[in-house]
């Protein structure tokens, strides 16, 4: 009887809170945009489910040992951990929610050391880790999928249209103000007192602009952890939107004419070219920017394994088995952000809304700086390929495409775009490394 | 204008100029290269420009029949050896 | 003539006790009965084998680097680990075997900081930590082997015969009686006097007759790590022996007349019930039992990614080299804990006794079961199919259509076996999730 | 009985209690799906219920001489690129 | 301005040193060795790439926290470290490159723990390690990427050429001399005042003369981790050299008649003499040498996985996606040993220049016992074979296979030459055993 | 002599003698094992002695042409399968 009760209180039916219902269904929507709509799902499936799996009351699989321990609240376990983290709770007293929430913001903001020592503590008490905390800490919180992630795109991705026609790198470069205006609007919003944002969290949040899911992951996993699963979700949501969201912009900042531009044929590119281009990116990084090397070194990496012709089973796996693994693990964690204490906040919604400005900025300064490169040269760029400049690969270059065809049945763009296409990951990991530099 | 947006001013003019910089570099750098490479070396088979091949959706022709009858033979096979 | 002499009193030969030398056999015999007889050669092949490696004599592959301070036992090292381990020894003190028995002893009963602590301190002495003891940590301990495994049998699992015949699942909670009734006849053994059990051990062997190999493992290394390694081989070698176990209790507990019984032919099911069924399963879990969470739910999320058909690179990835990848890791790691010192104890016999009991008491609930739904029901089910209900996935499920195929030619039961072997997963996993939630 | 025994009932009255509620409740929550899916969705082609896939020991028929060849091709495909 | 001037201040071209500049181009060597000269290019294509990223100024890729800590050199950051390294430093101090070198030695000579307390105070400073410091800590620090790859290495090994003339199983002997001899040589340069070595490194230089990758790097990981970045590129690049290497020497010590002997045809082995020889060896390992259980133990694992041929999803995958995946990460860890403060030391060129002499000597040894066999057998050995007994699978066989069709055209050594070839990989790491167990 | 070249010497003395006692020991059990085998177990089909099969280069023949269609069928299976 005793123990019916203990498996009765302890049931989800009995604590689930109203956050913990609201972010179930936004877990099971994010299942249900990925596997009826097509939504980026080798992410968001995971991240879905992940999700749904940090929100299961009492079971605590996204949170630490520490954590875990606060939340059953033990008065004696209170009382021994009251004196690392510094708040002041002796063995006696009752355990309100006022107190849980003084250990709650003391753990959060505790140093290194303290969140260290408090959780072995924890675990010597017998609490341990959640299942998606111990994934996050493996593979999120030490860097390492992102980057693993970043070196399979780089075996995957083919710079040969790039290579043929450097120019549009620009392109790439000029749809990152997407990420920096989106910093001015989460400044503008904070000025206004909208909501509040420290200068690292709207850096993290501009980096949605990249529309480029691992490097969004990466920076604000260092930059504003916190914030890891709103804009996640955001990033690769915008991502699988990009075919609504672009082509009313790059229509109504273009012309019938402008779209209609027939551009030459791409020159063929030799396989010495594409070797040497990654070592070449890599050496603007050694000199230029070392915040960088991280991000584009895996990716130049990649890219090398793909492309020097001597490694093919360690490429081949770097885009397969490796990929997919971490991928999943990935997934599950950035899910494990989506705990509903940390995403029912009045920030995921200016992230939302922010991100999806990121966006727009991105697609239009693209376009526009082909605009302003056709005003320089002779040879004319089509317009719409400067809107592949956000990254997005390879949605925004098929969607340069499409516009195109629809201006003009005989453009096909689809080549042309993946240059800036390509481009734009690399500006935006550049864009990242500088924001790790100053801010990180 | 409060301390995040001249903080935010500030990030824009550095990160953009420096994006810009950097890939202007990465321009001229690819320029060089390639005429470096095609002046220096043997004239070599060249490979048309394709896309991302992760992606690609338009791999080499084959007969749809035999296409699907090894389709099949490597399922089979799969199933065979994963147990 | 020194060195020579140290390689000598340091060999296997010169050290070989007679525990290890019969460990070193038990774990050919493995290799044996899977290599030669085909039980379960996945892991009894890794399991046997890292059994010999694990009593290596004084290779100490299987043990900790203060395990393995502790073996090599100089005065001065004893000394510095004594402080932590809070064992009387001075620095002069001759190190006898009882002393020996005092360290092991006290580090066996450490908390979770102590042993940190004095690891950290026998490792700046200069020992490390075996091999298998490293994979044991990583995978094991730490629970991420067994969840990813289940994630992969997610994966392989098709829950098309369930889902045409949801009754089934009734056949799969009943088979369960095989565990609990386990942890009745261990506190029997108990009572006599025959072996001493605590209720965690004897919960941790009941499990057996789940007969799901990473149940069996999470569960015993949450409750009792080190019957880990008897557990192990007990649940793989008895689920080998499922085709000589079941046929002989199904068949004394049925007439002829049941066993030749024609079942309908199975419904068809559509995609979208197997996509939404796992999200049912899993919601289910949230509402009342979290403590299932981390197997369920991992099982749940590979079932989908097998079903969504949006993620199928995600999922051939967890059916292949994920899968195999953790199984070899897994297995040596089990294998780890066969270690002569561990695994010779009057309890594996205990463990072997009762682990054949809890198979064959699940058999029989598992038919008695089908017996008392046909009493209820007009549609009749072949009492054969109940015993699939033990999971030991697909084996249980081919016996039944075996036996049924020996009382009528034409009586082919496999589809209808199948809905109760994966609900007896479902079922061992729940009960998995109560006895954590009750002793955990 | 002693304490371990009178745990173990304990233990097995909440443990069988649980199972069967919690199956018993899947029972009826798969039907209700079911019956929700097939109601409220557009008719499907249905997939008929097949073993588990990892382990099923019969795979769509291919014809054996071409099967074994391709099998050979896949052999060498994989040699040749395992290296 | 501010911000660009820190840009500019954190940037490769301002900080770039001499000795980076030099290792980078080193890296850009070894890659152009890879690609364009086919020198085993699946590790030095990653080992070249890591060595780079290593070398890339400011980016600390290859340190830990505490080193970025010590380079970045903020006063307060050294005063809080000063105390645990035991360094005297106070607060107010100027920070000169003596006292920065007192910090990094302090730091290289720190023990287990103080290293781990001095990283846990970084890191709460706000410093965090490195990527590929993480990797090596991971992959090689731990000792388990060595044995993976040797695991998948033992599943690609054949041993039936071996089993059908065991015999040459002692070429595999004679060909240690390399290693051996080449200690001898390391204490010549050492006794002639030529460079300084210890035993432990003069040992861990030595196994260069093993031949085989993963031994090598192992061993070096445990008796001399700060040369290990030399270690392997010697190894490695010495195994693509053999072709060049090997002929002269075979040349000068056999004359005409002897290359041109002809063996008889290899008998045909059995599948159950297959099954039991990884396990004769595992036995010989248990009874003789537990110290080479971790490498010998991995060996003979794959090698069962291979030959039982129940578990072929095992062996496909510890072939394939393990090894790969394995490979990438080692390659990099491998890399990160390259940075110039470590590797441009008069001890590399030492390193450079015994490893070429223990590939010379282990050659040598090995034709000169197969000449010693012949002394004493009536059944005559091409002595061409015994060179393949210094591993550097496959490459020495094929080598013994050339130079013996050189002498006969219709003498085809290829199949005999595999028996030492396998052998050699076993005496190497029969060699690794004893020098870890007297050493280390 | 100095200290490190006896250690070295001792190192080499033990270590060239603890292989070769090692892999003679080997040698001999190796012959015994084969011996036992081919004695206690019946005949059975022996496979010729092969070259490591992770690197050979002389996989089973197939029709170059079938071989190279079936290469694009991979391929071709491979992307539309890895996305
Ligand atoms: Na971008
Ligand atoms: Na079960
Ligand atoms: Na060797």
């Amino acid at each position: 009887m005793d123990k019916l009760l203990t498996l009765w209180t302890g049931s989800g039916l009995f604590n689930l809170s109203g956050g913990q219902f609201f972010m179930i269904c936004v877990g099971l929507l994010l299942l249900f945009l990925a596997i009826r709509k097509g939504f980026e799902p080798l992410l968001l499936v995971p991240i879905g489910f992940g999700g749904i799996l940090a929100n299961i009351p009492e079971a605590g699989l996204a949170l630490s040992a520490a954590e875990n321990a606060i939340h059953f609240a033990k008065p004696e376990v209170l009382a021994a951990l009251a004196g690392i983290l510094d708040v002041s709770y002796q063995a006696g007293q009752s355990v309100t929610p006022e107190v849980l929430d003084a250990f709650k913001h003391a753990y959060k903001l505790g140093s290194y050391d303290v969140v260290q020592q408090v959780n072995v503590l924890a675990q010597t008490l017998g609490y341990t880790n959640g299942m998606l905390y111990n994934f996050y800490s493996v593979s999120i919180a030490s860097g390492v999928a992102p980057l693993v992630i970043f070196m399979g795109v780089g075996a995957m991705t083919d710079f040969g249209p790039l290579l043929s026609n450097p120019k549009t790198l620009l392109l790439g470069a000029a749809a990152q103000f997407g990420i920096f205006g989106t910093v001015i609007g989460a400044a503008l919003l904070d000025m206004t007192g909208v909501m509040d944002f420290t200068i690292m969290e709207a850096a993290a949040i501009g980096i949605i602009g990249g529309a480029d899911g691992p490097t969004s992951i990466y920076v604000s996993s260092i930059l504003a952890p916190h914030l890891l699963g709103a804009i996640a979700v955001a990033a690769y949501s915008y991502m699988a939107l990009v075919p609504m969201i672009q082509p009313p912009i790059m229509k109504a900042l273009t012309s019938q004419k402008e779209r209609a531009i027939k551009m030459s044929q791409l020159r063929a590119v030799s396989k010495k070219e594409k070797i040497v281009f990654p070592l070449v990116v890599l050496m603007a990084v050694v000199l230029f920017l070392p915040d960088a090397a991280p991000l584009l070194g895996m990716f130049c990496f990649g890219n090398l394994m793909r492309e020097c012709g001597v490694v093919e089973r360690l490429s081949d796996t770097s885009q397969n088995a490796l990929i997919n693994i971490v991928t999943i693990f990935l997934g599950l964690s950035v899910g494990s952000k989506l705990g509903a204490d940390k995403f029912l906040d009045l920030q995921t919604l200016g992230i939302l809304l922010l991100g999806m400005a990121a966006f727009c900025v991105g697609t239009a300064c693209g376009v526009l700086m082909a605009k302003l490169l056709n005003v320089f040269s002779k040879e004319q760029i089509n317009p719409l390929i400067g809107s592949a400049g956000v990254s997005a690969v390879p949605m925004a270059a098929r969607v340069s495409n499409k516009v195109g065809l629809d201006a003009n049945p005989q453009n096909f763009l689809l080549m042309h775009a993946m240059g800036p296409n390509v481009a734009g990951v690399i500006g935006s990991a550049v864009a990242a490394g500088v924001m790790i530099k100053l801010l990180g | 204008m409060n301390e995040l947006m001249s903080q935010a001013v500030d990030l824009m003019i550095a990160g953009m100029g420096f994006v810009f910089s950097f890939l202007i570099i990465l321009v001229f750098a690819t320029l060089i290269m390639s005429k470096l490479i095609s002046r220096y070396s043997s004239p070599e088979p060249v490979i048309p420009a394709r896309t991302t091949r992760a992606r690609s959706s338009a791999p080499t022709p084959v007969d749809p029949g035999t296409a699907e009858a090894i389709k099949k033979a490597i399922a089979q096979y799969r199933s065979r050896h994963k147990k």
